[in-house]
């Protein structure tokens, strides 16, 4: 039983990873500002969910799964604030200076 | 009681003229009435302190002060007779010259700074008198070139900025070689005291070379205050500092404390035979010789006044160092009592030249014409002084140059006696055309700056330029009497050489 | 009973600090003289109870040397204890006058004074290494903020460059820390000592924790900080900085030197120590020949100074190890003295450029005749503290046979006695050309008085030396020749 | 191991990023990162107490101060610093190899040489159970070395009143970046503050027994003060009233007056009676250091309700 | 804490790293960060050579970093404040070495 659980917990750290390499893909590859953001906040916090889930699932213990959760709903709290923040400042960057929205911040 | 009393008088005596400065200092600008009354009577109180430590002197006690710095260094004030002699000079010279600078600067500004700052000097010179040991000794000879440093600088002009340069790299200079000798010296020997006949010769040690150093350095320390040949170039450049100045620091107490100094090295350090042994005291002689020719030599082609006698004052000095240096008991009785009589004369030389400066602007020589129908008491006394000087008889000078000669024959050193002749000669030379300007020669027809001071400063002046005269003739007419310095100079050297 | 009066020295102060923060207007002035006034109490008593066992060790919380701190008060730092509290209440007195307690400058001073005083107590007492590298810090932050109370421009700079030279400085102190940590597992100095190897990582620890606290110490190649800061002070910050501050560096250099390192025989450190006091005790005079400003000179007079406790190394022995100390103490009041006259000289004639001073001493006569009394100590001439040092150093650099350092001893006091008179010449020249300068503002007596005392003191410090020097030898670790 | 190598590279590589080349707003950026890094090092090196502190106080506070402070001085635009000359550069480079090569091989050598006979630490992990205390760094803190950190206290009220004395006039017109109008900001200060203050709390209480501590939560109460002054929840205040003032100086306070109690009942020293002491200075110390690094990244001398 | 050479060759780089920084830096808040930096170099070393204690790493020695954190941060504020207000008395954000030696 414990095999199982151990091996589908691998499997989740495995999603959590691919995701993170998507979102970093992203950030890279993606030409302005806000699809950066975009790529980072989805990818990142689905990332986020799957490894907690998977060591949730390694610790075994509820209140570990529960501190866990807490931390996701955290980082998904900020992520999503400071991505809008971040969003308000690029455009009203790209108000200023004309040029379309998205040139990276100097 | 007495006990008591031998304890505590050295340095009542010396802290007297300190506290006295103090006050004026407190008392400052405005208030000059207490000023002067509190420094006169500080005067009169220091003479009477020392002549009562005079008179347990000749009691036969010994009054002593003595505080441990540290356990191998301590702070000694010891009466013995050679330092009284050099004490009673400082204390009646200082009383003199405090009526003749009260009268002199009348109307000058600072007075206060001025009269804290002498009255501080005088604290200094009455330490080195009264020095027990090197290092108290060493104390009290710092804390006279800072005491005097801002007299010589009183007047504020440039050349006084100069002049005080010059005293300060040369006596600064020198007090390094003097404290690296000391040291050197406390090295080999521990913390000794100033003995009769000195204490290196018991002790017995061998490290001859490093005693010869130490000699030397001891030698150039005391030798700039005691106008030595290379080291008196500060001399005549200090005379820019206000007349009472020149008169008691430069012509007694700066310029003796380097010469007592000496004689302290030569007959209390080291003791004479020990001197000899080293042979040391030929080159002391021949350097003591040397000065007192190049320095009479030099006077006779100054235009002023005060530089010519600077000048012959560092010849002069040199004479208390021949006394020392030619050996034997009668030359050194020459050499001290010459410390008192060149005092007296050399200060009187100065009231007048600061007499003529202030009345009349007279500085230099060829403004002297005539002037003893202006001022005849005044250059009475220069007069006599400059005749004391030569060495004639009636005056204190001639028995100094008399002791000294007779002592060069009984040590068999007659080629000193060519000198002594010399330097008579010198002397005359430079002296007799101002004495023949000043009553034969007419008068200009004004003064370069004749001013009408009043009956007191006048009286002040000239009062205190007569009592030192008197007491200059009076010295060398009753050099036979007890209480004259010559007997008590013959008295402390009976225990010099046995 | 010993545990009590050492926390006095040090909590004492901590706690009324902050008392002077929270208590409003006139109750600070409660709190500043709760923080000082029984310093010299306590160590009244603790120099009693010292003379008579001669080292006194207290374990901090209980836990003795490896895992707790230990307070170790021996005759070196009771004499720069005492000093430490001499300076803290005479310029604190000159300090009151010009930063009130009640108005804002002095809301933001006394805080930060009371704080300095009581971390310099620690770091004296402190014998667990970490511990001097958090006292060192405490020390530093609050100098340089008493330093830019004033907000001049001048300060400021002088300021950060203190500061990021004193940070660097407490990093290499750190990493030495670190190393003698990890080959001797204690962080107690005297414990340490006798674990830690004369080896290659023994040595370089060594060097490390000396160049960190040179930097600190302001020692000839490493006193680019200190001419600006010192110079540009406040005039009673000028005076603990160079009194105090720059000194307790040195005394932890003496400590590791001595007491930690004391047995091993490293000679061309020793040898070296000596060279760079002798370059600072010459850079430090020439630079005070050539300054223009009061402040200046005596700053680069405190460079030169801090040269002559460099020398204890080359000529290592009880009477030196006297000598130095000794030298310390009267440099500590001397020069103290000779700021507060300074600052006295700008407050009130609202310069201190040499050239619009002339004539200063017929305006303010206490000033500089306490200018002249300090200079006195300072070149060492009689009378003087500064000449009991001299003598003693003299006297055993003649007998160790060191020439060098004689001739260095003998020059530095020629060349404090060139910039000085440079100084006195100008104040007491007659004013030829320049204007009268108008005495501004009232004329304090109380700070002209105590920068006297000061200058008294270091004086007085000329007749009493035995007491002081008998406490010292006790404190000696090497015994052997003198 | 390959652990290790990565974790140290990334933070060589994180510092260079940080310090040489680039905008200084990047340097900055890149120096938060080195922080964070530097956690995951800690942490990795087997320390909690250390991770978490350096993550609280070395990357996050010391990252909001450097980051306002490089904001207000865009503001004074103070004029460009001038290039350094190559010669310096030249010199630099030099003196920093030979640092390099100088560190390095000592802290081989050092290594190298470990004895692992630690006598400090092997004592103190033998007195540590009967202080009552778990946590062997809350012990050393409190109870074994407490003069360090009682003057550890004051370097900071020391640091905060020489910075107001640097920062000279009483009314704070400190420039502050103007709260962004975005209605977000509503719901992430409801949820954020007490949560905050919850863990804060908390951390404070398992510091004598699990990693945590005083310190670790005083960062996280100067985060929450960081976020309520950004935000506009809080303003700085012109005068430090009484209460500010109190905060400031409670931890050093507290510290004292319980090492002097000790004294006054016959106890050595700045002995430590039992935990009710521990955890009374370690909040003490938690108000007073959170307060302090509030009130230096607002450079106010206090702190208000409401701000314009 | 098994490989100890590489956190004592990774301290050492940050420690040059951050002096070089603090020589040529132009800009004042570099040079803190240098500073930073390189304080935390030095808590690296202080903590490897401290070693492992019965398995663990050594109290005393996070003890002591924990403190040094703390006082860095301190130092790093005031500095802040410094600079800030130098920039505003005189108007320059840099210490450049030859402007004042003294003045």
């Amino acid at each position: 039983m414990s095999l199982l659980l151990d091996a589908f917990a691998a499997l989740l750290l495995l999603i959590g990873a691919f995701f993170y390499l998507a979102g970093t893909v992203g950030l890279i590859r993606f030409p302005d500002a806000l699809s950066r953001l975009h790529a980072l906040t989805k990818a990142d916090n689905i990332g986020l969910l799957s490894i907690c889930a998977g060591s949730a699932l390694m610790a075994g213990e509820l209140r570990v799964a529960l501190l866990l959760l807490l931390i996701w709903l955290m980082a998904l709290f900020a992520a999503t604030v400071s991505a809008h923040l971040i969003a308000r400042r690029s455009l009203r960057d790209a108000e200023d200076s004309g040029a379309d929205a998205g040139k990276s911040p100097s | 009681m007495t006990e008591w009393l031998l304890f505590w008088l050295p340095l009542a005596v010396v802290l007297v003229s300190a506290l006295a400065g103090l006050g004026i200092f407190i008392a400052g600008e405005h208030r000059p009435i207490l000023r002067v009354s509190l420094n006169l009577a500080a005067a009169l109180a220091k003479v009477v302190l020392v002549g009562i430590m005079g008179l347990l002197v000749m009691a036969g006690q010994v009054p002593e002060f003595n505080f441990a710095l540290l356990p191998g260094l301590d702070f000694k004030l010891r009466a013995d007779s050679l330092s009284m002699l050099f004490a009673v000079l400082s204390a009646v010279l200082w009383l003199v010259t405090t009526i003749y600078a009260v009268a002199y600067l009348e109307r000058a500004r600072d007075r206060a700074r001025f009269f804290g700052f002498f009255s501080l000097c005088v604290t200094a010179t009455m330490g080195i008198a009264m020095a027990g040991n090197l290092l108290t000794f060493f104390i009290f000879y710092e804390l006279l070139t800072l005491t005097t440093w801002p007299l010589v600088v009183h007047n504020g002009n440039r050349e006084s900025f100069a002049g005080a340069r010059s005293y300060l790299v040369h006596t600064l200079g020198a007090s390094v070689f003097l404290l690296v000798g000391i040291i050197w010296l406390y090295q080999l020997t521990g913390g000794q005291d100033f003995i009769a006949g000195g204490y290196l010769g018991e002790l017995g040690l061998d490290q001859y070379h490093s005693l010869r150093i130490v000699f030397w350095l001891l030698v150039i320390g005391f030798g700039v205050k005691a106008a030595l040949f290379p080291l008196h170039a500060w001399l005549p450049r200090a005379m820019v500092a206000p007349a009472p100045v020149s008169a008691l620091l430069h012509a007694v107490a700066v310029v003796k404390a380097g010469a007592f100094g000496l004689v302290r090295l030569v007959e209390d350090i080291y003791g004479f035979e020990l001197v000899q042994t080293l042979g040391l005291d030929l080159p002391l002689l021949l350097l003591a010789s040397f000065t007192i020719v190049y320095g009479s030599v030099l006077a006779l082609f100054q235009t002023d006044i005060k530089k010519r006698l600077a000048y012959s004052t560092v010849s002069q000095v040199s004479y208390i160092t021949l006394g020392v240096a030619i050996g034997g008991p009668i030359a050194a009785i020459g050499g001290m009592v010459h410390l008192v009589h060149q005092g007296l004369m050399k200060i009187t030389l100065f009231f007048c030249a600061g007499i003529f400066a202030n009345l009349l602007g007279v500085k230099k020589i060829d403004q002297l014409d005539g002037i003893g129908r202006r001022l005849p008491w005044t250059s009475l006394c220069f007069t006599i002084g400059a005749l004391g000087m030569i060495g004639l008889p009636p005056v204190a000078g001639f028995v100094s140059k008399w002791y000294l000669g007779a002592g060069a024959v009984a040590v068999g050193r007659e080629w000193v006696i060519l000198v002594l002749l010399a330097s008579t000669l010198l002397n005359a030379a430079y002296f007799l055309p101002l004495i023949k300007r000043i009553w034969l020669n007419e008068p200009a027809r004004a003064w370069p700056a004749e001013i009408d001071a009043s009956r007191l400063e006048v009286f002040g002046l000239v009062g205190a330029t007569l009592a030192t005269t008197g007491v200059a003739v009076g010295v060398g007419l009753f050099a036979g009497h007890p209480l004259s310095p010559l007997s008590w100079v013959t008295g402390i050297v009976t225990d010099y050489f046995p | 009973m010993v545990a009590e009066a050492l926390a006095c020295l040090v909590l004492v102060p901590v706690v009324a600090a902050c008392l002077a923060l929270v208590l409003p207007g006139r109750w600070r002035w409660l709190a500043v003289a709760a923080g000082l006034l029984p310093l010299p109490l306590a160590m009244a008593w603790l120099t009693g109870e010292l003379g008579r066992e001669g080292l006194i060790t207290v374990a901090v919380a209980g836990f003795e040397a490896p895992l707790g701190i230990v307070w170790r008060l021996d005759g070196l730092s009771a004499v720069l204890v005492w000093l430490n509290i001499i300076i803290a209440l005479l310029v604190g007195l000159h300090a009151a006058a010009h930063y009130p307690a009640d108005k804002l400058n002095g809301f933001r001073f006394w805080p930060l004074w009371l704080l300095l005083s009581g971390a310099m107590n620690a770091l004296l007492l402190s014998a667990d290494l970490f511990n001097l590298f958090v006292t060192l810090e405490l020390v530093t932050l609050a100098a340089i903020g008493l330093l830019v109370v004033d907000r001049k421009p001048q300060a400021m700079r002088a300021a950060v460059r203190y500061l990021l030279l004193a940070l660097l400085g407490s990093l290499f102190y750190l990493l030495g820390v670190a190393l003698v940590y990890g080959q001797t597992g204690t962080l107690d100095l005297y414990q340490a000592a006798g674990v830690l190897q004369p080896d290659l990582l023994g040595h370089t620890a060594l060097v490390l924790m000396t160049v960190g606290l040179l930097v600190k110490a302001a020692i000839f190649p490493l006193h680019g900080w200190l001419p600006a800061a010192h110079g540009n002070a406040p005039g009673p910050v000028s005076a603990v900085l160079s009194a105090m501050v720059v000194k307790v560096a040195v005394y932890l250099v003496w400590r590791l030197w001595l007491w930690l390192a004391g047995d091993w025989a490293i000679p061309a450190g020793l040898t070296m120590l000596g060279l760079l006091g002798a370059l600072a005790i010459v850079y430090g005079s020439l630079q005070a020949l050539v300054q223009q400003r009061v402040k200046m000179i005596v700053a680069y007079s405190t460079v030169a100074q801090l040269g002559y406790l460099m020398l204890l190394f080359p000529l290592l022995g009880l009477v030196a190890f006297q000598a130095t100390s000794y030298h310390l103490l009267s440099h500590g009041l001397a020069k103290a003295a000779m700021f507060l006259a300074a600052a006295n000289l700008l407050t009130r004639l609202g310069t201190d450029q040499l050239g619009d001073l002339r004539g200063a001493d017929r305006r303010m006569p206490l000033d500089v005749f306490t200018l002249a009394l300090a200079g006195v100590s300072i070149l060492g001439l009689p009378p003087s503290g500064g000449f009991i040092a001299k003598w003693l150093m003299l006297q055993t650099a003649l007998a160790q046979g060191g020439w060098l350092w004689v001739g260095v001893i003998l020059v530095g006091g020629l060349l404090a006695a060139a910039y000085l008179f440079r100084v006195l010449a100008v104040l007491c020249a007659r004013p030829v050309a320049c204007p009268e300068l108008p005495v501004s503002g009232k004329a304090d007596q109380l700070t002209s008085l105590v920068a006297l005392g000061l200058a008294l003191a270091a004086l007085a410090a000329g007749f009493v030396p035995a007491p002081v020097l008998k406490l010292l030898a006790t404190a000696w670790p090497l015994g052997g020749a003198p | 191991m390959v652990i290790d190598v990565f974790l140290a590279l990334g933070l060589v590589v994180l510092a260079w990023q940080a310090l040489i080349g680039g905008s200084l707003f990047r340097g900055i950026v890149m120096f938060i990162v080195f922080g964070m890094v530097l956690t995951l090092a800690w942490a990795w090196l087997g320390s909690p107490d250390l991770a978490m502190a350096e993550a609280a106080i070395g990357a996050g506070v010391t990252g909001a101060l450097i980051m306002i402070a490089y904001w207000r001085l865009r503001r004074i635009n103070a004029v460009e610093p001038r290039d350094p000359s190559p010669a310096r550069s030249r010199l630099a480079l030099v003196i920093a190899v030979l640092a390099t090569g100088l560190v390095g091989a000592i802290g081989l050598a050092a290594v190298s040489a470990l004895t692992g006979d630690a006598t400090a630490a092997r004592v103190m992990n033998e007195t540590l159970p009967d202080t009552g205390l778990g946590n062997p760094i809350t012990g050393v803190l409190i109870v074994f070395r407490n003069l360090d950190t009682l003057l550890e206290v004051a370097v900071v009220l020391a640091a905060y009143i020489a910075a107001r004395a640097a920062l000279g006039r009483e009314s704070a017109d400190l420039p502050l970046p103007p709260a962004p109008d975005t209605p977000l900001l509503t719901p992430l200060v409801v949820t954020l503050a007490p949560l905050t203050m919850v863990v804060a709390i908390y951390l404070l209480k398992a510091g004598s027994q699990y990693p945590g501590g005083a310190f670790q939560a005083s960062a996280l109460l100067a985060a929450l003060g960081v976020l309520l002054v950004l935000t506009g929840r809080v303003g700085p205040a012109a005068a430090a009233n009484w209460l500010t003032r109190a905060g400031l100086v409670i931890g050093t306070l507290v510290f004292c007056l319980v090492g002097l109690g000790m004294l006054v009942i016959g106890a050595p020293l700045l002995a430590i009676p039992g935990i009710w002491a521990v955890y009374l200075i370690e909040a003490a110390m938690m108000i007073s250091i959170g307060l302090t690094l509030v009130l230096l990244f607002a450079g106010a001398p206090g702190l208000s309700g409401k701000r314009s | 804490m098994n490989h100890p050479e590489i956190w004592m060759l990774a301290a050492a780089g940050l420690f040059g790293l951050g002096l070089y920084s603090l020589i040529i830096a132009r800009h004042l808040l570099r040079q803190l960060i240098a500073i930073k930096i390189m304080g935390s170099a030095v808590f690296l070393v202080l903590v490897v050579t401290a070693g492992l204690v019965d398995g663990s790493l050594d109290g005393i020695a996070q003890a002591l970093v924990l403190t040094g954190i703390v006082i860095a941060v301190a130092a790093i504020a005031f500095a802040l404040a410094l600079v800030v207000s130098l920039a505003e008395t005189t108007g320059s954000i840099s210490l450049n070495p030859d402007d004042d030696d003294g003045r």
